[in-house]
């Protein structure tokens, strides 16, 4: 590789050709400021539009300062980042940015974690000049059922219209309008409700400032938890266990499930139960219908539709549901975990504990904000009551622990509640990529060639590349298994299988990078792929530290299966565990 | 941008279909596929817009990101007889901006609307290149040359039915 | 056929079309035919002549008889006079405003002596609908002679030792562009013609277009064979209906005379050109930003590095030339790099093509040689201010230029000393401003014309070019601080310093050019609340003077608001704090008693 | 018309082009070359100048000498109609009388061509008309 030597605040540097100014800086230790630029590295998303111009640096010989961000170094370049011409253009820069922003920073939801803030507090910014002459760009705010835009605080960064049209190929966003009032913003200013948005979060995720922020329940719930007619119980998702963590500190994948657990108990809820237990019962309906297909396809049934799909992610069923009706009926009929909970909740275990179903608030921790939509829709409510009231993200439950001032570090590890908190390793993995296909796969292969598995672990499942395959031996059958995470490698493997280029027989596919684990509930990682690499690992050491580790081995699934539901896919298990998907795609509608 | 809603007929949408087709249904003919489509239809509705984002396969959110980023897109109809006045640097050193007040006062519309009985509408455009007859104002095809704010009433009176 | 004895040239551009130069053609035709001399004068539809100030043009050939603002019926006084009679029609010929003497001959015009038409060759001598007329006028010999005994090297060689320089704003060296994009690698490749001229006042590139469209067509796909490219597009201005047209028809011609195709000349070069749209966005002009345009995007710039030469569009390496650049190009093939060379200053070679408006007398477009003065362009071929006023200023470059004034005008004009004057030579806007125009309000046009067509993709042309913009607008309100000097130059050298593209980082230009040379009327507007020429309307005060005033009460009757008080036969008083400044009270008044300070 | 093919096509096309747009070149250096204005009043007209005209015109271009042809009004020297004025170049204007289709042919070839003069000058007592 062609080397190229410069000078970076007077520190010789050799980098490849090709690398910009910003990482020659990071690598002899010079850290630019950056606001706009995000780098996603494993997950091929480089965002550079050169657009903030808080990264500018002095290159000797060059007439203007030049975006470190993304020029590229030459031979022999010196490059100053912190002269006075420097400091006082990044200064201007960012009092022009603050002085088109709302100054609501105490109730801002992002408040202390807004890169916007923290710059302005690096800068040592004072006062906006001209402040009283100074218009401000102002939008409409938008609430939908997982997302809240409220655009003055938007900075045309415009990592969320990366995310959404780059990454997750949903292109629900997109720079509107020119000059000043340029945003960016869903096809003619709709509501994001209305909108092909999946809530898969993942602008969230990016957004520098309080432009984009998650719908937040947590008053709700502390109204629900003083209320006294009410049993409020809680069900917590694979994922949040391995971040949560982050929120007080604690490096990136400490697995905080007992405390998580004990938080939980002091904040009030009844029952903390897990997520993880409605995992199995995932696998057991999900697996049954695998193999279910997968038989009637090897005795020659035409009509039987493989692949099957997975069903457990709710931005992914709103991707098909909008963007690939024509394949409706591939994806498993089975609901997500969540929902399966909330069902399960508000029956059997409603009964078991003589509460009545309008006096039980099933209240979930989701890495997740697509889950807060899958909450509302109708398909999921009983009489127009919901099966999980609302759902809560990671950030949000770190925010009520630090507000019923819960001292998270000396919490004792404490245990969730029975029946509905028992799980086994298989529910766990559901947390990352390749997990609910390899959770499935040791059910189904143990329930398929009727012998034991003797090694659990599937390796040629796991990993962090967007579009993974894997044959597995069904005892003599290959099962050809595909699994894509983010929504823009989804849309390529279905437009594989579509056009026939691929075949599979089962596919696991997940919204966001990484899998839940990277969901746009989760403490932000801010692109860095370390997090969500660090929270896998947390995830697959919960799944080896499991005495049970399939599914169908879970005591008390099986038990629930005795008690209530008879068998999988039985007519209970379809009334209470099963769905269907709507067309949501826009019609073109004329007279 | 302001907005109306329209109704497409079953004729419309095949319209705008055939003109995503002369394209070859190419997303990189976009900008050339909104011309045609406004000027058959004079602007760019949203359902309009719609229509163009299926056949072409772009999402219908970067289709209006581009309807709005360029001033020759509109989503309003313009009147009947689309006034122009041009703001171009030599028409306002001589005067265009009393010129424009004039319409604007004498029409009781800003610029970009359209009056109520769909007459007129008003817009400025940057230089159509006749410095030498500045201040300039086209009402449709017509141009005005050298006009004065008294001019106003009279260029106005062409166009009573 | 016979060949015509008289030509009668009516210039068909815009300017002199929109002043119904076509229906003034068509009655010369009949007259013509009622005279009978239908094979003897033949009435041809030109490009511009340039003249914009005096259209419609009719030049009748070969004694240059000058005809200016002749009207549709003038045509058969024309006919029946000068072509049947040979007697001039005075009234209708041009006089000198300087020296009121009328001029009979073209040739006798100051506005036509200094200049030297090279990219402008074709226009208004042709009809630029007919290729045969290029064809007669040495057109696409410059093609056949490069394609048949030229190779590429040889052909870029030529053009950078003529000197040519981009004539879009920024004077990039064309025949370095032409070598690095022909070294770029790739099969396919594009060469596109940037006539997305936005420039609120100059019209070069429309005049070039409507009125030799050829000559850009050949220049293009001598570019084609220079860099490798047999695919050009033309990325025109939607606002642009007969430059649309007639390249099109020019097109289609070219093509019917196998000059546009396939194994052109007979070789095996290939070479067709399409259009693409502009459609109202003046960042598009940015090469980048008119690449993302014409791949069907909103028009941002994006980074340089990676020129469009290495990756433009669709990815592939791709020449982007201003209109007026390719117009220069056949000549120089022709005629030899030599003789373009020999043209202009030592770094600025050749010609340049300025749009002249304002407050001058001769309104239109020139071209000048490299290193004329601005006095010479100004005082010579402009004719001087209008109406005898004061000269103030000149703003070169359109909004992203700057504002020279009386101290620039032995500035000669190239690249580089205007650029040193703090000005740029841009595509070729020229506006002059007189005593009458304030100079505030001329930033503040120029910067609320940036703020307006910023794309708003980086922060400092977004958000800084708005701020600037308010505090002019608060200045010429009379609620300007002293600070504010400051602060707009603090702000428009960050602007400039951090701006993403040349749009931005020029826009500060006119402000920061009028607060170097005319930083006492920022002053006056600030320090005294008072705008010297009395255009910013908020600083205006009305007054009655009482010696004039006679008591007839006209004035307060006229007031809207009622902030005239007097008695009939008693001197009468404005209010300032209820005037708002409407002028009614003045123009009532038939004894000049109100007068604004 | 058919497709240029190669440069040999360009060229002849161009030549058979060239006398349409000619005019207009020749008029922007007259000094240069010859320049012939033939008096064309109604009386003039009327006594055969128009046809004066064309034919030296056409002739001019036959012989292939670069001139320009320009119409003026009455010299006022009705008695010798038609009347036609001739500038060499560097030279004074000559003006001669009675120019029929034969005299212009004399013209062309003794004064144009040879420089030497013919018979018909009319004595010129004004220094330039327009």
């Amino acid at each position: 590789m062609e080397m190229v030597k410069l000078t970076i605040d007077n520190k010789q540097v050799e980098v490849p050709r090709g690398t910009t100014i910003y990482k020659a800086a990071k690598l002899v230790g010079v850290e630019i400021p950056v606001l706009c630029y995000m780098d996603l590295k494993d997950l091929n998303i480089e965002h550079k539009p050169g657009g903030c111009r808080v990264c500018v640096v002095e290159v000797e010989g060059r007439r203007n300062l030049a975006p470190s961000c993304s020029t590229e170094v030459t031979e022999g370049m010196v490059v100053k980042t912190h002269s006075i011409r420097v400091l006082n253009a990044r200064r201007t820069v960012l009092e022009l940015l603050l002085s088109d922003h709302p100054k609501e920073c105490l109730t801002c939801a992002k408040s202390g974690n807004c890169d916007l803030q923290n710059m302005a507090i690096k800068m040592g910014i004072r006062e906006i000049h001209n402040e009283d002459i100074a218009e401000m760009s102002t939008y409409r705010m938008d609430t939908s059922p997982a997302i809240i835009r409220d655009l003055n605080k938007c900075i045309m960064c415009r990592r969320c219209e990366t995310m959404c049209n780059d990454f997750q190929t949903v292109g629900a966003l997109s720079a509107i309008n020119r000059g000043f009032m340029s945003v960016v913003a869903p096809a003619f200013e709709m509501d994001l409700e209305d909108s092909v948005c999946t809530y898969c979060g993942q602008c969230v995720a990016v957004c520098p400032t309080g432009a984009l922020t998650e719908v937040d329940h947590t008053r709700q719930l502390i109204r629900d938890l003083a209320n006294p007619s009410k049993t409020v119980i809680v069900q917590t998702a694979p994922a949040v266990r391995a971040a949560l963590g982050e929120m007080f500190d604690l490096p990136a994948g400490t697995l905080v499930t007992g405390k998580m657990v004990a938080a939980l108990r002091r904040l009030g809820f009844k029952y903390v139960f897990d997520t993880d237990f409605s995992a199995d019962l995932t696998i057991m309906e999900e697996g049954t219908e695998l193999l279910d297909r997968l038989s009637r396809h090897l005795s020659g049934d035409k009509n039987v539709k493989l692949p099957i799909l997975t069903s457990c992610c709710p931005g992914w069923v709103n991707f098909f549901e909008s963007q690939f009706i024509d394949m409706l009926e591939i994806p498993s009929t089975a609901r997500s975990p969540q929902q399966m909970f909330g069902s399960i909740a508000k029956t059997y275990f409603a009964d078991k504990i003589s509460v009545k179903r309008k006096d039980l608030v099933v209240v979930s921790i989701m890495p997740c904000l697509a889950k807060k939509y899958e909450c509302t829709r109708d398909e999921f409510k009983v009489d127009g009551n919901p099966d999980v009231d609302y759902s809560v993200s990671t950030r949000e439950l770190a925010h009520l622990i630090k507000q019923a001032n819960i001292e998270f570090h000396s919490l004792p590890e404490e245990e969730f509640d029975n029946p509905l908190g028992e799980s086994t390793g298989a529910g766990v993995i559901f947390g990352a990529t390749g997990g609910v296909i390899e959770a499935a796969v040791r059910t189904a292969y143990e329930l398929f060639t009727k012998k034991k598995l003797e090694k659990v672990d599937f390796m040629e499942l796991r990993g962090m590349d967007g579009i993974r395959e894997a044959t597995i031996d069904f005892n003599g059958l290959p099962v050809k298994i595909g699994i894509a995470h983010g929504l823009g490698n989804a849309r390529k493997l279905l437009e594989d299988i579509r056009s026939g280029k691929s075949s599979y027989h089962a596919i696991e596919i997940m919204a966001c990078p990484g899998g839940c684990i990277g969901g746009g509930g989760q403490p932000l990682h801010h692109g860095n792929i370390e997090i969500l690499k660090q929270r896998t690992a947390a995830i697959y050491r919960e799944d080896a530290s499991k005495p049970i580790r399939k599914s169908h081995e879970n005591p008390y699934i099986v038990k629930l299966y005795e008690e209530f539901l008879g068998k999988p896919m039985s007519e209970k298990s379809h009334k209470l565990l099963h769905t269907h998907y709507v067309d949501k795609s826009k019609k073109i509608i004329y007279i | 941008m302001s907005r109306i809603k329209v109704e497409l007929k079953k004729k419309d949408v095949d319209t705008i279909r055939e003109i995503c087709k002369s394209f070859d249904n190419q997303p990189g003919e976009l900008i050339n596929v909104l011309h045609k489509t406004q000027h058959t239809f004079g602007y760019l509705p949203a359902e309009v817009q719609e229509v163009v984002a299926k056949e072409l396969s772009v999402p219908v959110a970067k289709v209006y990101g581009v309807v709005t980023f360029y001033s020759f897109f509109s989503m309003i109809p313009k009147g009947k007889h689309p006034i122009s006045i041009c703001t171009g640097t030599a028409c306002y050193v001589r005067g265009a901006e009393n010129v424009l007040a004039e319409f604007k006062k004498t029409l009781k519309i800003e610029v970009g609307e359209t009056t109520a009985d769909g007459k007129f509408s008003i817009s400025c455009l940057r230089c159509v290149g006749a410095c030498g007859l500045a201040p300039v104002v086209m009402v449709g095809e017509k141009t005005y040359g050298r006009v004065s704010p008294e001019m106003v009433k009279d260029i106005l009176k062409e166009y009573d039915e | 056929m016979a060949d015509y004895k008289i030509h009668l040239l009516v210039c068909g551009g815009t300017g002199c079309k929109s002043s119904e130069s076509q229906i003034l053609a068509e009655h010369l035709r009949n007259e013509i035919g009622n005279q009978g001399l239908k094979d003897y004068a033949q009435v041809v539809g030109t490009g511009c002549f340039g003249f914009c100030e005096k259209g419609p043009i009719v030049k009748i050939i070969p004694d240059n008889t000058f005809y200016t603002q002749v009207k549709p019926e003038d045509a058969k006084e024309i006919v029946e006079e000068h072509i049947v009679k040979g007697r001039k029609v005075s009234r209708l010929l041009y006089k000198d405003p300087k020296t009121e003497k009328i001029i009979t001959d073209s040739k006798g015009m100051e506005f036509y002596k200094k200049q030297v038409r090279i990219a402008l060759r074709n226009c208004g001598v042709i009809d630029p609908e007919n290729i045969e007329e290029y064809i007669a006028r040495d057109g696409y010999s410059a093609l056949g002679k490069v394609l048949t005994s030229m190779t590429p090297e040889e052909t870029i060689e030529i053009i950078k030792k003529s000197g040519l320089r981009g004539r879009g704003g920024a004077g990039f060296p064309t025949g370095l562009k032409w070598e690095i994009t022909r070294q770029s690698p790739g099969k396919e490749k594009y060469v596109v013609c940037n006539a997305d001229e936005g420039d609120p006042g100059a019209f070069m590139d429309r005049s070039i277009l409507e009125g030799d469209p050829h000559s850009v067509i050949e220049a293009m796909a001598i570019n084609g064979f220079c860099t490798g490219a047999s695919n050009g597009l033309v990325y025109i201005r939607a606002e642009y209906p007969l430059a649309i047209d007639r390249l099109k028809n020019a097109i289609d011609q070219a093509r019917h005379y196998g000059l546009l195709g396939e194994k052109i000349f007979g070789t095996d070069f290939c070479f067709d050109i399409t259009l693409r749209y502009g459609a109202g966005a003046f960042v598009c002009g940015e090469e980048t930003a008119l690449i993302h345009s014409m791949e069907g995007g909103r028009g941002e710039p994006t980074m340089k590095p990676p020129f469009p030469s290495v990756k433009g569009y669709l990815g592939k390496p791709t020449n982007v030339n201003n209109v007026e650049t390719f117009a220069s190009v056949p000549v120089i093939i022709n005629k030899g790099f030599e003789w373009y060379s020999s043209i202009g200053t030592e770094k600025s070679k050749g010609t340049k093509v300025f749009a002249l408006a304002g407050k001058v007398n001769n309104v239109g477009l020139i071209e000048v040689p490299m290193g004329i003065t601005l006095r010479e362009v100004i005082f010579e071929i402009g004719g001087g201010i209008k109406n005898g006023k004061k000269f103030k200023g000149v703003q070169i470059g359109g909004p992203s230029g700057g504002c020279l004034t009386h101290k620039h005008l032995d500035v000669p004009i190239d690249y580089e000393s205007l650029v040193a004057a703090g000005a740029m030579m841009g595509s070729g806007g020229m506006i002059i401003m007189d005593e009458d125009d304030c100079m505030v309000d001329v930033a503040k046009y120029f910067l609320d014309f940036t703020v307006d067509e910023s794309c708003g993709k980086c922060t400092p042309c977004r958000v800084g070019n708005k701020r600037m913009h308010e505090l002019l607008v608060n200045i010429t309100k009379g609620n300007g601080t002293k600070d504010d000097i400051d602060r707009l130059m603090n702000l428009g050298n960050v602007i400039r310093d951090t701006s993403l593209c040349m749009l931005g980082q020029s826009a500060p230009n006119p402000v920061l050019s009028i607060i170097d040379n005319f930083r006492e009327e920022y002053e006056a507007h600030i320090a005294e609340k008072k705008c010297p020429s009395g255009v910013c309307k908020a600083l205006m005060i009305y007054e009655i003077v009482p010696e004039n005033c006679v008591g007839c009460t006209a004035c307060a009757r006229a007031c809207p608001v009622g902030a005239i008080t007097g008695e009939r036969k008693e001197i009468h008083r404005i209010d300032p704090s209820l005037c708002i400044k409407c002028g009614a009270c003045m123009d009532r008044c038939k004894f000049n008693a109100v007068i604004v300070n | 018309m058919d497709k240029i093919r190669n440069l040999a096509d360009l060229r002849e096309l161009k030549d058979k082009l060239q006398s349409k747009t000619k005019l207009r070149d020749k008029s922007e250096t007259p000094e240069q070359m010859v320049q012939i204005k033939v008096a064309m009043a109604t009386c003039c007209i009327a006594s055969g100048s128009r046809e004066t005209m064309n034919y030296i015109v056409d002739e001019l271009d036959k012989r292939n000498i670069d001139a320009v042809v320009t119409q003026t009004g009455c010299m006022g020297y009705c008695y010798a109609e038609p009347t036609v004025e001739v500038i060499l170049p560097g030279k004074e204007p000559m003006v001669f009388g009675y120019v029929d289709s034969r005299k212009a042919d004399e013209i062309i070839e003794k004064y144009i061509k040879g420089g030497m003069l013919v018979e018909g000058i009319i004595p010129v007592n004004y220094k330039k008309i327009d």
